[in-house]
């Protein structure tokens, strides 16, 4: 690089950019201490005067017509007062759609928070019912008589795309197919990404691989069950107290499902157990809603952890077919993915961001992903961390890992010869701006850990991994308090450290000192409209938001100084907290607390706000280095060693991007290895617990090592991308290469379970 | 039959409640007593976020009924900090950032505290089995691991 | 409403399940009931706490070997002085069920009695000649610990009958145990099989006695005489170890389920019962 | 005038099958107009909360970005995100 400036670092503790005071820097979380004491409140903490328990009845059938639903017995039931069922809420066009950031379909959305005609999936409520314990509302939901015509089931997508597979939606035809299909079916949309002709360019290839593959649903396993309070005052305002991604999201969807008015609900949002994208939408809210107005009391619902397994969105399971196709010289002349995911009971499987996201990687002259949204009789999917890259990353890096071995060349090396940079066109359309992929596999080169020695029975895999992340709708406001403390209010739960990063940009912003800086999640009454947490969003976007409002905040300071110095504002200038005159003067310059003490005299408090469509997200890219051990005689394989390496554009506080990423390894080391949902032949789950879906635990892992590549994002003020989403993306495939290296065995079909493994190995 | 009068001590505190013989000690420590810093996130000793100590032995309170701790000293997560004191292990948590969403926090605070009490230099593969039965979904546990190192090495004054 | 007791003798026990008329259950560690309580399996009308009952909770030496309370948790026995060493596969065998917390609570009694095939303690006992004393209307009687589980969640207790305590028989020098299971897991898994091995070797090194027992690979855990047969007089040479392996898969009758294949469980018990038995051969000092 | 690429799916079911265009406006709206005017029908489609890639960037559903001359423009799915 000569004495040009560097593209791109590896952050640690020496490289920080010593410009900034706060950013780049690892402070304790301002929410930490009630967190490691207990006395943070999450979703079912609440208690309110007055509030009756309620519980959800759920279908034990994965499909069937509700022919009858009988109160009579709950509600003679001591302590009862009150069962809803579907035919309690408003029925709803199937045109409408949700106000707000994504366009849900509301009818669907109703129909998933509880049935009306049909129960669609083994766990789809029916029912709920509102008493004065947990216990009287469970023996009451047991009393409740529904009859039930059991209807044939469809669970994968395999059955449900075949010609006489049983219908679930009689009002669903195909779309983006020619001719327009005259019979329902289940599979909703065709979707096509393409760029070049991939005919001709297979053409042109002199070796090519491919392979089917197959991923199971997996949950996002937040350790927190959903949960709401709601009460009802007498002038019909609602007020809502749960844990969700999104204060807004909740509002605006139970409103909707409600047919209340977005002005009638407030929502107050708890702080969030994990949500991963689980918490993106809402199950018990409206059900809360319709039993208080029934009741007329408050109602607290809290699902169990069988109810959360059953009833709420895993991410879909799928199958998927790639082709890759090479140059002798490793050149990738054209590459075709297809995947068909499930949708679970409802439209709306994440297939559309597999098939963009599978292949954004590498530059293919000639490049075509096909995708399926498919429904089947499962809970309706919902959006997991990186929605719909993991399985087709496992698809395309298993087969460049094949291709590598193929071609006889470095898997590192292929990648870096094929791999996306600036200006390179997608194949699903844009261009990339300034990307760090190749420095991804640059530091993963360099790193120890890729030439280290390895055991016997070990193995090496590596694999990468790209998410778009998003911008969208946030606001925040930057409130200057009288003592010269501030407070910054945004409208994003904080899942994952956001307000210790939301208050160390603010600090950077106002140059004040970190413990002045106050961050807080504001209800739905208390901020503007924000998106929710999700997509990796928040830092890039609702931080645009905070740097803005703060940005404000500044100008204002700078003004009513000038008015005190009776000079203009053009002179004075924001350094280090202080406003200071560079007219000459005896002006000494004033700190944020002096400008606070006279706020009222120079026109009034001191406050800024931002509200913004953050547009300039940048793509995010990481690459994994695995290392495993398989036991030959049990088919069990454990990870010994495991280097998460990603561009995080710029790194506001370190640790919260290693815990972004590490985090995300591990869930998709678990969606490698172990988990899954099984059902039996009823259609029924049969593992809706932490016992029998397998997370990991503490004792199954090594270490997870991190390096943080920092190529700034020119579309943020301090260079941040999204880190959330990318780390879940490779790992799934750096596993199963990993296997492969060890055992010669190329596992398609995940999860790599010892029985799948063992019976592979006494095979080969 | 009428409801259980029990008498215990929670956080060194003599404590009494009424509950029914079906109600764990999660329910009457969270609905009953307010101490809802004792999570329930799986209701079937899977995840332990109920973690607490029952007589000296860490046990998930989600799989103890209340009406088993009559005369029993209990301590939860409530009473791990001394006023604004925080204990070594919840300090180290904090500094290596060993929490995300935190709903899992407290009972890896309690369990590892009852790891270090026993055994106060763990290997990093003791401490991994010992806190399997804690689940954590957000840190792949890296951090909690290293928090927990941190805690011995201080507690034990090296 | 459900009611509760926690009785202080075996005899006031006995009249509380007796009072139930077949529909109390029985509280230890709990850690099954209070889940299948949780989950509508079951609803008691009576809880009996045996807790408090002093033989549940004992460890004595007893004729030579030891007695051990129903009601002992794994992470009590694995604090005795003497168990862990005479007995380390029974005690490794408490010990793997579930996390750190569940060691707090759960107990070799309820373990058992729970009935299920997949029970870690119960190879391990089994192997070991163990016997349970069991108290009910009609007196105490000592049963072998293999005739308590006669299906999945059923027992040859009669109704009102628990299981006190537990005898672990005299031990020869130059004996040990192990046990080992599979789970994809690390912990907090149910066995996909278990496979537990009891030896004891002879002045020269070689196996004079031998007991294999193997879990989750048939309805209830069971004794592999043939597997035992094929290490009695060897040092466990491959020969011996690979009779012992296919002895252990020939025993097995497994199912398929969420948690593993026939073919799996029966490959795998005979992998676990030639790696026990070199464990155990190796604790009792074999080389 | 703007590059402005719509992708297969959309393209089967309005323009028959054409994806690629030049088009002079001066922003997203405008541009939209344009295509409506084109194929009957195709607005509604792209205005209902679609994401716009102008130049690599995107934004999520746009209605004033400016698409200056010589800019890509192209249509996609609006990204969502756990």
């Amino acid at each position: 690089m000569g004495n040009e400036e560097q593209q791109f670092k590896i952050l640690n503790d020496s490289t920080r950019d010593a410009k900034y005071k706060w950013v780049g820097t690892r402070p304790v979380r301002p929410d930490g201490v009630d967190k490691v004491t207990g006395r943070a409140t999450f979703g079912a903490d609440f208690q309110i005067a007055g509030m009756l328990h309620a519980k959800v009845l759920r279908s034990p059938h994965a499909h069937a017509r509700i022919v009858s639903i009988k109160c009579e017995r709950a509600l003679a039931l001591p302590g009862v007062k009150g069962v809803i069922t579907g035919a309690d809420f408003p029925d709803i066009s199937p045109q409408m759609r949700a106000a707000g950031e994504s366009p849900v379909v509301v009818r669907d959305l109703a129909r998933n928070v509880i049935a009306r005609d049909k129960a669609l999936y083994h766990g789809h409520a029916v029912a709920a019912v509102a008493a004065t314990s947990p216990l009287i509302a469970e023996k009451a939901a047991k009393l409740i008589d529904v009859e039930y015509e059991v209807l044939p089931h469809v669970m994968n997508v395999a059955d449900a795309m075949k010609d006489d597979a049983p219908v679930i939606h009689e009002d669903v035809f195909t779309k983006g197919v020619e001719p327009k299909p005259e019979n329902p079916s289940n599979v909703v949309r065709r979707f096509e990404f393409a760029v070049g002709d991939c005919d001709a360019g297979f053409e042109q290839a002199e070796i090519i691989v491919e392979d089917n593959y197959s991923t199971e649903a997996v949950h996002q396993g937040y350790i927190e069950p959903h949960a709401a309070l709601v009460s009802i005052s007498e002038d019909d305002m609602a007020t809502i107290w749960c844990s969700s991604q999104g204060q807004y999201m909740v509002r605006n969807y139970t409103a909707s499902v409600c047919g209340l008015e977005i002005s009638k609900i407030r929502v107050i949002p708890a702080e969030i157990g994990g949500g991963f994208g689980g918490k993106t939408t809402v199950y018990l809210e409206p059900l809360g809603v319709m039993l208080a107005k029934k009741t007329g009391r408050p109602i607290k619902l809290v699902m169990s952890r069988e109810e959360v397994f059953r009833a709420t969105g895993p991410t879909s399971g799928g199958v998927g077919h790639c082709k890759l196709g090479a140059k002798k010289d490793g050149t990738i002349v054209a590459a075709e993915l297809t995947l068909k995911y499930e949708a679970g009971a409802f439209p709306g499987s994440p297939v559309q961001f597999g098939c963009m996201a599978g292949l954004a990687p590498y530059a293919i002259e000639n490049a075509k992903a096909v995708g399926y949204d498919v429904v089947v009789n499962r809970p309706k999917v919902a959006a997991y961390r990186a929605p719909g890259a993991p399985m087709a990353a496992f698809a395309v890096e298993s087969a460049m890992d094949d291709l590598a071995k193929a071609l006889g060349v470095d898997p590192i090396e292929l990648r870096k010869k094929n791999g996306s940079k600036e200006g390179t066109q997608a194949h699903y359309g844009p261009k990339f701006n300034r990307i760090g992929f190749l420095e991804t596999l640059e530091a993963a080169e360099s790193h120890p850990h890729w030439n280290a020695p390895l055991g016997p029975n070990q193995g090496r895999g590596i694999a990468s991994g790209f998410w778009f992340n998003i911008g969208g709708n946030s606001s925040a406001n930057v409130h200057i308090n009288e003592d010269g403390t501030a407070v910054v209010v945004t409208g994003n739960p904080d899942i994952g450290g956001s307000r210790a990063s939301m208050a160390m940009m603010a600090a950077e912003v106002l140059g004040m000192e970190l413990d002045r800086v106050k961050p807080i999640v504001g209800d739905t009454s208390q901020v503007a409209y924000s998106d929710l947490t999700g997509g990796s969003r928040v830092t890039f976007a609702t931080g645009k938001a905070v740097i803005e409002a703060a940005e404000d905040v500044v100008r204002q300071m700078r003004e009513r100084a000038a008015k005190l110095w009776e000079v203009d504002v053009d002179v004075v200038e924001w350094q280090s907290g202080h406003a200071v005159c560079i007219a000459g003067g005896d002006h000494q310059p004033l700190s944020v607390k002096d400008i606070a003490n006279s706020a009222g005299r120079t026109g009034g408090p001191i406050s800024g706000k931002a509200s913004i469509n953050a547009s300039g997200a940048g793509p995010g890219f990481g690459t994994h280095i695995c290392d495993v051990e398989v036991d030959p005689e049990t088919g069990r394989v454990t990870v010994v060693r495991y280097t998460a390496i990603q561009d995080a554009g710029r790194a506001i506080h370190p640790s919260y991007v290693e815990g972004q990423m590490q985090g995300g390894a591990v869930q998709g080391i678990g969606w490698a290895l172990n988990e899954e949902y099984i059902y039996d032949d009823d259609g029924r789950m049969d593992n809706a617990g932490f016992l029998d879906y397998r997370v990991p635990v503490a004792s199954d892992l090594p270490m997870i090592d991190t390096v943080i590549v920092e190529v700034p994002n020119p579309g943020h003020p301090f260079g941040v991308r999204g880190v959330g989403e990318v780390p879940i993306v490779p790992p799934l495939a750096a596993v199963a290469n990993a296997i492969a290296a060890a055992t010669d065995l190329r596992m398609t079909d995940l999860p790599i379970s010892p029985p799948k493994l063992l019976d592979a190995i006494d095979s080969k | 039959m009428a409801k259980h009068h029990i008498t215990t001590t929670i956080n060194g505190d003599e404590t009494e409640f009424l509950c029914e013989a079906e109600q764990t000690l999660l329910d009457v420590l969270r609905d009953e007593l307010h101490l809802t810093g004792s999570k329930e996130g799986c209701a079937s000793g899977d995840c332990g976020a109920c973690s607490v100590m029952v007589n000296e032995r860490l046990v998930c309170s989600c799989l103890v009924l209340g009406v088993e701790t009559a005369g029993a000293q209990i301590e939860t997560i409530e009473g791990v900090a001394d006023g604004d004191d925080l204990h070594p292990i919840q300090r180290h948590f904090l500094e290596e950032a060993a929490l995300q969403c935190g709903v899992c926090t407290p009972g890896f605070v309690i369990a590892a505290k009852a790891l270090l009490e026993r055994n106060p230099d763990p290997d990093e593969t003791e401490i991994r089995y010992w806190l399997a039965g804690n689940l954590c979904r957000c840190t792949g546990y890296d951090k909690i691991i290293k928090a927990v190192q941190n805690a011995a090495q201080e507690m034990r004054g090296s | 409403m459900t009611q509760f007791s926690a009785p202080t003798t075996v005899a006031d026990a006995v009249a509380c399940l007796k009072g139930a008329n077949g529909a109390g259950k029985i509280l230890a560690g709990g850690t099954d009931l209070l889940v299948q309580l949780r989950a509508g399996f079951i609803d008691p009308s009576h809880i009996v706490d045996i807790k408090n009952i002093q033989q549940t909770r004992a460890v004595v030496a007893h004729d030579g070997g030891y007695r051990i309370g129903s009601a002992v948790s794994g992470a009590e026995l694995g604090e005795h002085d003497e168990i862990p060493l005479l007995w380390p596969g029974v005690v490794e065998g408490l010990e793997l069920i579930g996390s750190t917390q569940i060691q707090g609570r759960a107990s070799l009694g309820g373990n058992l009695c729970n009935a299920s095939p997949a029970a870690d303690s119960v190879p391990a006992m089994i192997a070991a000649r163990a016997t349970c004393e069991i108290a009910g209307p009609s007196g105490t009687r000592e049963l072998p610990v293999e005739q308590v589980v006669t299906a999945p969640g059923k027992t040859s207790l009669a109704p009102g009958e628990f299981v006190v305590s537990f005898f672990l028989p005299p031990r020869d020098p130059r004996s040990s145990d192990a046990y080992l299971r599979f789970i994809p897991r690390t912990e907090m898994d149910i066995a996909v099989v278990g496979a537990a091995v009891n030896l004891t070797l002879d002045a020269s090194g070689l196996v004079s006695e031998a007991h294999v027992a193997l879990g989750a690979v048939a309805p209830t855990a069971r004794l592999v005489p043939d597997a035992a047969a094929a290490i009695v007089g060897t040092k466990l040479e491959d020969e011996a170890q690979a009779k012992l392996q296919a002895a252990a898969s020939a025993a097995c009758d497994p199912i398929n389920d969420k948690r593993g294949t026939i073919e799996y469980r029966t490959k795998v018990a005979g992998v676990l019962a030639k790696r026990a038995a070199a464990i155990a051969y190796a604790r009792a000092g074999g080389q | 005038m703007a590059k402005v690429v719509l992708q297969q799916g959309l393209a089967d079911s309005f323009t028959d099958g054409e994806t690629h265009w030049e088009i002079d406006a001066k922003d997203v709206r405008a541009l939209i107009r344009e295509l409506d005017a084109k194929f009957p029908g195709i607005g509604e489609q792209l205005n209902s909360r679609t994401a716009v890639a102008i130049d690599g960037e995107i934004f999520q559903d746009p209605l004033l970005q400016a698409t200056p001359s010589e800019s890509e423009v192209y249509f996609l799915p609006m990204i969502e995100g756990g």
